[in-house]
Formats: structure tokens, sequence, C-alpha cells
């Protein structure tokens, strides 16, 4: 069984709870173990950085110290915190100043942190280490003939880490072939859904989640998929603000990609917090149910 | 009429020299028959004093193996010297140091540490010889080990260098019999500082051994691996000394299967032995990444001790006057 | 050596390759940049020629440090000779720990021609490193012989 | 036997002498170096003066002397200079050892004591040195007046009609059906706009008529032996199925044949050719090639209507490869260049959004033997675009993928907008970092691009999408960009866009330069002698670059290339022979034991081993006197003249002879 240090990070306590319910169900499924930091602190978020710089990566710092106790690696399901954590880290090994600041700060909490922990985001965990092989083999009822759009997001693409294709990343698209549903292919899957600007510029935001839901539904998506709930909660929950903003008549659900692996893995959709979502995730929900008869006869 | 003299001595060494000169068999009998043997510890009793009573020159042949551990060494080196017409130095401890001259690795408290200290010795007062120690009877002294262990050719003027740990006895006996013949006016002997008893090329002259480009991806130790019988040893990641040691042993080791360790030390001409290895050696590894030689260096688990096994004391390094100071 | 002339002025042996690092002294020449005298530069045609006997040459002979340099990996004049050097450079630094000289007594620099400044700060680098070192020490070879490598030796 | 050495110390002015004190130099040089046999030490103002040089050689004269050691400036300076006052004086020159006071000590030093001290250093290890100087004679090789060229584009066609007309034979080896090259692919050239194939193709009628070239095309160098002046070169014949002394060219075969194969080389994919083929028809030569990957013949091995059709039976399908070996004495290598693959820039969308074309494709796209004629219409192949953005530096200029410029890809794209405005007068939008006119006649064309009211964006394009936001943007292809002039993102809807893609290596030309033996930068551009003194001679004597191998260039500069490069060669050709640098390793027979461990240090295949006699042997002609193998050699059996190891050795205890660091210890043994 593989083990991690997971990191849920706050979003997933109470607007992504569901992301939560359904990263450890299928985690699960799939034999592996994420073990939840104890007492782990918020990364910072977007917000922190430009207000304290020091600050924030010491945040991050202190959860990625309590990491690399365990010797596991830090996975996180939050784009904006594994964006966090991953570069607090990376420039904790190569910023020896930052590092001892970071460290006194830590010490009051009886923590050293020197990042030897490796950082990742879920998606990643899964499909690299788990395989896409193995998914496929847990795989009860394939979302054929689902039309998913991947939705990267940006942070987990930007600023580019040194193992990324930012530009034209392809492994959301692989990992959805492996559940059996057909992604789509369009050019918003890896542009910024706005996030925090809907706090500080709110139709400019709204008209970047409107391109990202136009260039979906132009490719006929059935479902978007997002890896990130900052990015789930701009495309679904404001749909219809986007829809009043612009007069348009979106409604396309969107989920976490590991909603859709449970359903395709027959895990029931309670545990996976499908129907918590405001938008048609019936239909979804129907559609599971589809496949589910489909394969069973 | 009187038989030339022929002395024989061992300063810092193993005795193993002399052992190679009783292995020339029935030959040893032209020894006797052409030399009055007047000196050598090992085969005969003889005192010093009888040596320094001789005239300078007396002795014709002195064949000296060992190296410069202690003053006494030097001493008998000095007077042998003196007395002696043709100065051999004879092996590889009076030719390069050899296996004694390792030594020269350590300082001499470290030396004497582990040979006064070490769990192997019930030592319980932790007694240190003295070089001198007053007696009733009076002082007695026990030879002082110099700083480094010196060779011959570093201590006194030398005529003629014979390689070899030990010096294989057919080389002996044609060296032997060319003396006797020069006697005789027979034979001419060869210019004073040559390198006698050996060949001019290298190991890998004899060795029988298939040889193909070298490209090393891996070091292994001998005893770790299953050699192939009929390739090159060095081919095989194994490091032999072969191809930097002066031949005239007959490829006795990479014939028999295992690697040459260097006992006869540097071809004709080479300034420094290890260096010609260390060169080599590494000129042939099959990797342009820094990372990666480390790793197939790491196979080499005692560079020095392969290079200069025998050559230590006789290296360009250790030859350093700053060095020869210890 | 007890008392060294003070301040301990060491001498550097460097080697160059025709093409690259010697060009790079020349061209700190040219541009009137300034380093440390202690270093005496020999030309050779490529890093590729240097002979591990040199550099036991110059230590021997009294240098306190030696320098290697070529052109840079895959720039070599000689199509991949300075490859050779970098491989003899690595063995030899492990053969002079055993000899009990510190390996900050041995440095690789790569330096194209155009590298004149480059040049002149790593001489002047190097230089200050070694003063650091202090003389060769010759007094108890062995003690700077690294410990892992001899527990190899006695395992 | 004793030596009779002089010392000459350089003032260069103030050069040397404002810091190193030069008298007190040569005074010391004459008297504590009087032991190691110099006879005579002066200083004088400038040694490299004709009155300098005169002081030399009255010495050496009137002195007797055997050697000579001159403290100046760098060797690479004048290091020939004084090598040839030696030589006026009956004196070897490689007797004499230049060593550098200047840009060694003088230049690089502040501290007048220090720097005298290691000038006197750097004097003793000079004397010391040059006592195992030997005499050297430079070593002579003849020169086979046979000339290979690798490459049949305008870099190779111009080299080898320079050294074809000069009377000299070439053999010209091209890997494609036909010569010609990139710029037969083109349209127009800039900046003059006269057209591509007019001004080539006489000159690949020329090569395909001359005398003196021998046209190998479908072929490929496979294996090149032997050393400069005598190359052995083993060329492998592709089979054309064609035999070529019975066909005419006549052209039935292609006519008749039923197969269609996109034309991924010559139309750059934009259109069709047969599986029987000429790729265009001033190909030279005329004979066509039958494509045995795409022939129905030989996937169902039914058809042969090319056979049947054939009046003069001209078809053979059962010729084989063929091996053909020649011997030349220079090679000149001109295998050009490779676009760049607009794909692996997703964001531009090429190969994704139909009306995304590359340059080349635009290029077949313009040219009246094209697939349209011609006509600038987009994919359907019939509607002319209303606009176009044009996309420069497309890969080029860019870290992410090649951060060289390629040079050509501004005017290539100026001349892509005026052809545009010609022909179809639509809007035309070029996407600029800068615009990079250096060359005769170009600023001017860009400036009548301006007037000609092409609109110029400067800003990094930023994506190209089909995703249109606003009703306007509908069905175009929106081009984001920001633009820097105004400090705004904009989004500029187009009909087509062309993508000017910039030039690479070829894929394959690190193994191409293995083959030849020369070296790659890491662009896998091939390296010259000399970026601005030797541009088109290789480090490997007697190979020549020319063109867009050497680096993006365009015509001009790829025919003054190849141009040059033929220069190169009938100098050599023209000597006869040619005399090399004595610097070269040499192993001695009787110490070899031939372990081996020399045989693969030598990048040039210098080092041969001799099965029977079990040595190893140094091909002088080949070595470059690198010294690697010198060094190598365990068993001290190879020396380097010129470099010795007593040459080095002695020169270290010179230059160690004065020791700062040790002054209570005497150094001088």
């Amino acid at each position: 069984m593989k083990q991690y240090a997971y990191y849920p990070g706050c979003s997933l306590e109470s607007l992504g709870k569901s992301y939560n319910d359904s990263a450890l169900a299928v985690a699960k499924a799939l034999d592996v173990e994420l073990k939840e930091i104890e007492d782990w602190n918020c990364c910072g978020a977007t917000a922190y950085f430009p207000v304290d710089e020091l600050l924030a990566y010491t945040l991050t710092a202190r959860n990625l110290a309590k990491a690399e106790k365990t010797g596991l690696d830090f996975v996180a399901p939050c784009s904006a915190c594994y964006k966090n954590a991953y570069f607090t880290n990376s420039y904790l090994q190569k910023d020896a100043d930052l590092a001892d600041h970071i460290n006194y700060a830590l010490e009051a909490d009886k923590l050293h942190v020197s990042g030897t922990a490796k950082v990742r985001h879920l998606i990643d965990v899964f499909i690299n280490d788990v395989g896409l092989e193995e998914i496929k083999a847990k795989v009860t009822n394939p979302l054929s003939g689902l039309h998913i759009a991947p939705y990267y997001g940006c942070q987990i693409l930007r600023p580019r880490k040194d193992h990324e294709d930012v530009e034209n990343p392809t492994y959301f698209e692989a990992l959805l072939a492996a559940i059996g549903a057909e992604p789509i292919d369009y050019a918003s899957k890896a542009r910024c859904c706005g996030g925090s600007l809907i706090i500080t510029n709110r139709r400019a935001a709204l008209d970047m989640v409107r391109i990202l839901l136009l260039d979906a539904i132009n490719h006929n998506a059935d479902v978007i998929a997002t890896t990130c709930p900052m990015c789930n909660v701009n495309l679904e929950v404001y749909q219809d603000q986007v829809n009043r903003e612009f007069g348009t008549h979106y409604s396309i659900p969107v989920m976490y990609f590991t909603q859709l692996m449970g359903l395709a893995m027959g895990i029931i959709p309670g545990h996976l917090g499908v129907g918590k979502q405001q938008l048609g995730t019936g239909s979804m929900l129907a559609f599971a149910q589809n496949a589910k008869q489909e394969t069973n006869q | 009429m009187s038989k030339p003299k022929f002395a024989m001595y061992w300063a810092a060494s193993c005795g193993g020299c002399e052992i190679a000169v009783l292995n020339i068999h029935e030959k040893i009998l032209d020894v006797d028959a052409a030399f009055e043997v007047v000196f050598w510890p090992v085969a005969m009793d003889a005192k010093y004093k009888d040596v320094e009573a001789m005239a300078d020159g007396e002795i014709t042949l002195c064949l000296f193996n060992g190296g410069m551990r202690n003053d006494e060494n030097e001493h008998i080196a000095h007077l042998l010297r003196k007395k002696s017409k043709i100065m051999v130095a004879f092996g590889s401890c009076a030719c390069e140091g050899c296996i004694p001259g390792l030594a020269n690795f350590s300082s001499i408290k470290e030396i004497v540490d582990t040979a006064f200290t070490t769990i192997t010795t019930d030592n319980p007062e932790n007694i240190r010889p003295q070089s001198s120690f007053a007696m009733p009877e009076g002082n007695i002294t026990i030879p002082t080990l110099n700083p480094v262990l010196k060779t011959l050719g570093q201590t006194v003027d030398v005529d003629y260098f014979m390689p070899g740990c030990p010096p294989e006895s057919h080389q002996i006996e044609a060296v032997v019999g060319l003396v006797i013949e020069a006697l005789n006016g027979k034979a001419e002997l060869p210019p004073k500082g040559a390198t006698i008893g050996a060949g001019t090329t290298t190991v890998c002259d004899d060795c029988p051994r298939k040889r193909n480009l070298k490209t090393i991806k891996e070091f292994g130790r001998i005893q770790l691996m299953k050699a192939d019988p009929e390739l090159c040893l060095l081919e095989q990641g194994i490091p032999c000394n072969g191809p930097a040691t002066r031949n005239g042993c007959n490829a006795r080791c990479p014939t028999a299967g295992a690697q040459c360790i260097g006992c006869y030390g540097p071809a004709e001409g080479v300034v420094d032995y290890g260096a010609r290895l260390i060169s080599a050696f590494a000129s042939v590894i099959d990797s342009n990444k820094p990372e990666e030689i480390d790793k197939i260096l790491d196979g080499l688990v005692d560079p020095a001790g392969q290079f200069y096994r025998f050559n230590l004391a006789g290296s360009l390094l250790r030859s350093s006057k700053y060095a020869q100071k210890g | 050596m007890t008392e060294e002339p003070k301040p301990f002025e060491p001498v550097i042996i460097g080697f160059t390759c025709n093409w690259c690092s010697y060009r790079a002294a020349d061209m700190a020449g040219t541009a009137r940049m300034k380093y440390a005298p202690n270093i005496r530069l020999i030309r050779l045609m490529c890093s590729g020629r240097l002979d591990p006997t040199f550099v036991f040459k110059a230590f021997a002979g009294g240098a306190d440090a030696v320098l290697i340099s070529g052109c840079h990996p895959g720039d070599c004049h000689y199509v991949e000779q300075n490859y050779k050097a970098m491989r003899r450079f690595h063995l030899l630094k492990r053969v002079l720990v055993q000899m009990g000289i510190e390996p900050g007594r041995l440095k690789l620099l790569w330096a194209s021609a155009a590298e004149g400044a480059i040049f002149a700060a790593e001489i002047n680098k190097f230089t200050e490193e070694v003063r650091a070192l202090g003389p060769l020490n010759w007094a108890q070879p062995g003690e700077q012989v690294s410990t892992p490598i001899m527990e190899e030796v006695t395992a | 036997m004793s030596e009779r050495i002089g010392v000459y110390i350089c003032h260069c002015g103030t050069n040397i002498a404002g810091i190193v004190d030069v008298a007190d130099v040569s005074k010391w040089a004459g008297e504590k170096l009087a032991d190691k046999d110099v006879v005579v030490a002066r200083d004088y103002k400038f040694m490299c003066s004709s009155l300098g040089q005169e002081l030399i050689q009255k010495d050496i004269k009137e002195q007797k002397l055997t050697r000579v050691v001159v403290a100046a400036c760098s060797p690479h300076l004048h290091e020939k200079t004084f090598r040839n006052a030696c030589k006026g004086a009956d004196l070897n020159p490689y007797l004499c050892e230049l060593v550098s006071i200047r840009e060694q000590d003088s230049w690089v030093h502040t501290d007048k004591a220090a720097a005298t001290l290691k000038a006197k250093a750097i004097v003793s290890g000079g004397v010391a040195r040059v006592m195992h100087h030997e005499a050297l004679e430079p070593l002579r090789v003849p020169i086979h007046p046979a000339t290979l060229v690798v490459g049949g584009g305008i870099a190779g066609i111009q080299a080898a009609l320079e050294i074809a007309d000069a009377g000299f034979h070439v053999y010209l080896v091209e890997r494609e059906p036909s010569i010609g090259g990139h710029m037969a692919q083109f349209d127009k050239t800039f900046p003059t706009l006269d057209c591509s194939a007019c001004i080539l193709t006489p000159k690949m009628v020329d090569v395909g008529n001359h005398p003196n070239i021998t046209l190998l095309t479908w072929s490929e160098v496979m294996k090149v032996d032997g050393f400069v002046g005598n190359f052995a070169v083993t060329i492998k014949k592709k089979p054309r199925y064609i035999k070529i002394e019975d066909c005419t060219g006549c052209g039935i075969c292609w006519e008749k044949c039923p197969k269609k194969v996109v034309d991924n080389v010559f139309e750059a994919g934009m259109g069709n050719r047969k599986a029987v083929y000429v790729p265009f028809p001033q190909a030279v030569p005329k004979y066509p090639v039958i494509d045995d990957v795409n022939c129905t013949y030989y996937l169902k091995g039914t058809c042969k209507a090319c056979e049947k059709f054939c009046p003069t039976n001209a078809i053979d399908f059962n010729q084989k490869p063929e091996e053909i070996t020649v011997e030349v004495g220079n090679i000149i290598l001109a295998t050009g260049y490779d676009l760049f693959d607009a794909r692996r820039i997703p964001q531009y969308g090429y190969g994704k959004l139909a009306n995304v074309f590359t340059s080349l494709e635009f290029e077949r796209l313009c040219n009246a033997a094209g697939p349209t004629g011609g006509n600038i219409v987009m994919r359907d192949g019939k509607t002319p675009p209303k606009t176009v953005g044009i996309v420069h530096c497309v890969g080029s200029r860019d870290k992410n993928y090649n951060g060289y410029c390629s040079a050509i890809c501004c005017m290539q794209s100026l001349k892509f907008a005026h052809l545009v405005r010609e022909r179809t007068g639509a809007e035309v939008y070029n996407f600029y970092i800068d615009i990079r006119t250096p060359s005769k006649g170009y600023e001017e064309f860009y400036q009548r691009l301006l007037e000609e009211g092409t609109r110029f964006v400067r800003g990094k394009v930023a994506e190209i999408t089909s995703m249109a936001r606003i009703p306007e943007e509908e069905g175009k292809l929106i081009i984001q960009v920001e633009d820097t002039l105004i400090g705004k993102q904009r989004r500029i809807p187009v009909d087509m866009v062309v993508l000017s893609a910039g030039m690479q290596a070829r894929q394959d030309s690190k193994e191409v330069a293995k083959l030849f033996g020369i070296s790659c930068s890491a662009d896998n551009w091939y390296i010259e002698r000399h970026p601005k003194l030797d541009p088109v001679a290789t480090m490997t004597e007697g190979i020549y670059i020319a063109g867009c191998v050497q680096g993006p260039k365009d015509i001009p500069a790829s025919v003054s290339q190849g141009a040059a490069a033929a220069a190169r060669v009938l100098g050599k050709i023209q000597q006869k022979e040619i005399s090399l640098e004595p610097v070269r390793a040499s192993i001695n027979q009787e110490q070899c034991s031939g372990c081996r461990i020399c045989n693969n240090l030598c990048p040039f295949n210098a080092i041969l081993f001799h099965e029977d006699t079990m040595v190893s042997e140094v091909n002088l002609a080949l070595c470059q006197g690198c010294g690697t193998c010198v060094a190598g050699c365990p068993a001290g059996a190879i020396s380097g003249t010129g470099f010795s190891n007593e040459q080095i050795l002695s020169q270290i205890d010179g230059l160690l002879m004065l020791n700062l660091s040790r002054t209570a210890v005497p150094v001088e043994s």
C-alpha cells in the first residue's frame, strides 16, 4: 500500500468537501493511503503571499516540515496549495537564508524543514504512482460516451514546475480516457479561471469563466472536470452570475476528476459527494447509473 | 687466486628476495664456485665490523634488497656502497619501496601506534620502544625509524636496478650469469643506472589474453566476479596493472588468471608509475558525466594502493625533497 | 615548514589548452583585467594532453596548487578530448587525497576563449582558497587521507 | 652536448617594461641561468620590430646560438614572427620558444616586484623547456585534385560549379532525387523579388551537364576514410528502379502511375505526387524515382503500369542499392537546414487549425508551379483570405525552443506580406519582436512594405485560437498578442495565419558530423575553425562547410560561403601538397605492448592497431596533435613532438625555480 502525507487544505473542509470525500474514497479503492498531516495549517492561499511573503512561506513550510518528519511525499489535491508548497519547498532548497529564517520561526514549534519532502499534486500521484493501467483495471462502469472537458487550470501548471509541459499537457486527457470517457480537445484547458479575481474584479473574472464555459460547450462537453476547488467553485457556482452578466444560458456540470474516477470505479455516488454540487449532477448520476446498467447487461 | 666477493643484504624487506636467489637451484653452485660469499646475514653468520674492515670496493657484487626504514638500514647501505664495486638495488623494496613503502601513507606516530596498541598487541602499560635505554651495563640502543621509507637509490649511488617482488629466478640466473661472464671478460656489463633482469616494454607484451578497444563502464574486484579466461582483464573492468608494468615475469599473474599488481615497476623511461595507470584507466572510462564517472571510479576501492602498491616510496610525488624531509 | 614568509604566497601551476583557456588568459590580458600573480601558466595543445605526471611534478617541485583548464565540455577543439581530462581529473583527485594532498589544491576550470573575466575571477578565487589552505603540508603524509577510503583499505 | 641559448626580453614599449623590470630580468637570466646554457640575455624595446628580429639573428650567427627564448607577448600573436626570424638565421624555427610576459604577466598584475619575479619564473620555464625542443620540419601531404561536395542546395551547387569551372573534378552527393534544395521550393527571393526558379534552374542545369561534375543524386555518404588530401569516401546510391541510361525523362511513367502520394518533401504536404516521380518539373537530373514505400507494385506485387507504358523500357524493379567509393582530396559539407516544426508550439495551433500555414507551405502556395498555381487561397483551395497574420520568430529567439535568430524570417515575412497584398489585396498584419533587415537592400524593402500599408504589431504572439468571444470573431482565427508599442493586449481576427518558422540544424547533423570527424555547436550547427577569420574551414583539415549547415543564413550568404569554400579547396589543390604543423604524436614501436588503451582515445581515428605485430601506430596526417594519447599511454611509449614530456616537465621545474612560498627551502636543485 502506497502512503502519502496528505495535505487537504482549507477549501477541502468547506466548499471543496466533495473533493476531499471523493479523493479519499478513490484513493482507498486504489490502495493508496492518504495519511492526513496532523495539525496542518492554511498554506496562505493566493492572498497571503502579496501581503507578507516570508510569513506566507513559513506557513507553508510548517506543513512541509511535518510531512518531512513522516518521510512521505507531500500530496495536495488543491492546485493552489500544491503551487505554494511546491515553490516554498524548492526555494528552501536553493535559498539557505530563507531556510534559516523559516527554521528560526519553526523552532518555536520544535519543527525543522530542509525541503527534502517531494511535493506532488493528487492527480500526479494517481497517474504516475498508481498508473493508468491499474486505474483501468479498477474501472467497473466506464463512462463511455461521456464527453469530458479536462480543465487543468493554471496553478497546477504555472509558474512552470521543472517537470510540467506548461503549453500543452495531456496527462489529464489520458486519465479520463482510462476511465472510459471521451476527453475533448479545447484551447482553454490550461487557461486561468480568474481565481480570486472574482473578489477584486468581479466582471473581469466572470468574463474569464465565461470564456472557459463557452469553449468547453462549443466542443460539446457534457461536463467539465477540475483538479482544484477554486476552479471548481468559479466554474460551477458562478455560472448563473455569468448568465446574468452576459445574458448567456450556460448550464454545464462541473465535477472533480476524483468524482468522475469514483463513478467509473463504481463507488457509491454519496461517498463521492456527488449531488452536493449545484448544477445538473443529477444528470451525471443518471449517467453513472446508465453506465452501470449498460456494463451490467 | 682469491674469488671475487659476493654480498647480499636485507634492509626493510620480507626475505622473499633471498629465497628467490636460493630458488635458482643448482645454479647457486655456480655462484658459490664463482664468488666468495663474504656477507649474507640470512644465509651465513657475519659481523658488520668484518665488512667495515674490508677495503673500499673489495666486494665485487652486492645484491641489496629492502628499503631504508631506519638508520641501521641507511648505515649498512652507505657501508656496502663504499665496499662494493657493483651495487645492485635488488628487488622491488630496494628499487621503489615496495610494500614497506606503503607506510609512507602514514605518519611515524600512526605506524608505532598501530604496532603497539592495536588489539592484537598485548601491551597493557602501553610501552613504546626507546631508541636508547640506560641499563646497569650501560646504554643500549636500537635503530630509530626514519620519518619516511626511502629507496636505496634515494640514499646511495646505485649501479643497477633489478625489479620484481621478488625478482624472477630465471632473471636472477641470467644476471648472475652475466656478471660471471663479465668477470671472465666474456661479456659486457650494461651502462650504469640500467634496469637489469627485466624487459623494456610492459606485461601486456607477454600476456596471452585477447584484447580489443577498451571502454570501461564498471570496475570490479576480481574476487567478486567471474572473469573470462581468454579476454584482457582490464577490458572486463578488473584493474590490471599490466599495461604500465615492466615485463620480465612472463606475465605470470594474468596468465594464471589474476590481474597484474605491478611488482616489476614502471616501463623503461617512465617518470611516475602510478601516473601512467591513473591516466590510462581514467582515459578509457566510458562516460562524460561527472556523476557517472565518480560512480564508476567508486569501483576502484583504493586507487593509491592500486597504483602505488610497490612504487609509493619511489613515486615522483614521494621523492619530492619536501616529502623526503618527512 | 615552521615559519613561512608572511603573508603566505602560494605558487600555482596552471595548465591551459591552446584554444580556449589560454586564449581566455590572453583575453584577460588584452582587457587588462587584474588577477593574483601567484599562477604560472603552461600551454598545452589540449587539456587532453594533461598527464597526471605533470601534476605530481608540480606538487613535487613545490607548487601549492595546480589548475587544469580547458574548453567547455562539448566545445573541445579536438571534439571530445577535454572529457578525457575530466575523467583523469576525477581519478587524480582521489589519489591525491590518499597521498595526503587536500582536494582543494587541484582545480578543474572550463573557460572559453571569450571568458577572460571568468578566468581572472576564478584564479583570484583559487589563489585565496589555496592561501587559506596554507603551504602544502608534507610533514604527516596520510593525515589528510579521507577516512572512508582508509576504512575501505583497512576493511 | 651543451646548448647555447639566447634569451630576449621585450619591453613592448611600456606595455611590459611599465610593470616588469625587464633590465633586471635579462640581467638575472644572463647570470642565474648561465649554468642552464644561457649564453646571452638581452632586453629590447620592441623585439617584434625588424631591428629586434635582426638583433636575434645577429646573435644566432655570432654567438652560435642553438636555442632561442623570447619573452614578449602571447605566442598567438608573434610565435610565427620569431620562428621566421630564427629561420632567417638558419636556425630551425621550432628551436625558438616564445613565452608571454605581457598577456600573462605585465597586463594582469599591478605589483611590480611580483610581476618581475613571475617574469623571471616564466623565462626560466621557457629556458628549461627550449632545451628539449627538437628541430622539426612541417609534414608534407599530397592533395588529390578531386573534391566531394555533400548537399545539392544552392551552397553546394555554387561550390561544385566554382571548382568544376576551375577545371577540377567534383562529386556532388544529394540525398533527394534532384538537386536544388530549399531554394527550388521558393517562389520569389527577397529583396529583389526575382523568381527563385528562374535564377536557380540555369545553375542546376550547368551542374547536370558539367563535364567535371559527377552528380550522385538519391545517394548518401556512408563512410569516410583517410585524411586531408586523400579521403576515400563510400557512397550509397539508393535504387531509382530506373535505368538512367535508357530513360529520357519523357514523363509518361508518372502520367500513367495510378498511385497518388502526398508530397511531404518538395510540396511540404501541400500537394500530391505519384509513386514514380520527379520532385518538380525543372528537376536535375531529369530521371524519375520509384518510391518503393508507396508504389503499388512493392505493396501488392501488381501494377507495373509505368513499366508497361515506358517507351524505352527504362523501368527496372530489381535494382539494388549500390555502393561506390571515390577518392577525393577535400570535402565540402553543404547539407543545409530543417524547418522548425511549428507543431512544437501547440498554442499556435498549427496542425489543429486548418488555416495556419508554415512559411514553407506558404512558399508553395505562392509558387506558380505550386499546388494552387500561385493563388494565395485558404485550405479549402478556393477562398482568398481577406486578412492575413504573419508571425515572426516562430521557434527562434525563444528559449523554450531555439535561442538564436534564424536570420531570414524577417525578410521572408516581409516578402510574404508583399506577395499577399500584391495578389489578394488582403489586410496583412506582421507580428514581430524586432525587425532585422541588415543586408544590402533589405532595409529599403522594409520601408517599401511600410509604405504599402502592411500593418506591423510589435509583440510576441501568445496564442492563435478559433475560439470566438464576440460575434466579430466568429469563424476567424484570433491572434492574441500584446502590442508592446501601445501596451495593450489585442485580439486580432484574421482568415489566415503564416508562421515564419525558423531554421534548425538537420535532425541527423550529429551523426553526419561524427561521420566526417567534425564538431557541432550546442544547437547542432557545424563549428567553423574561426567564427570571424576562418568561417568555412573546420577543425578537421580538408573538410569545409558552406551555407546553413554552419548556421542560419539567406541565399546570398549561402552562395558566398559556397564560393568561399570552393576557393579554399582550389587553393589547396593548386598547392598540390599541403604542409601540416609537425606537432604530432608518434608511437615507439619498440616500446608499444599493444595494450590498445590509446586506440579509442583519438576522435580523428588516427591510431591504428596492427593485429599481426600487435602494436599500435599513429597516422601522422590524421593526427591533430592534441596529445591525449601521449598522456594516456600506460607504457610511456607515445611521444608528442613540440609538447613532449621532457619539454613540459622541465618547464614545470623552470617555473618553480623561484618559489615564493618556500624561500626557506632552496628549490634550485
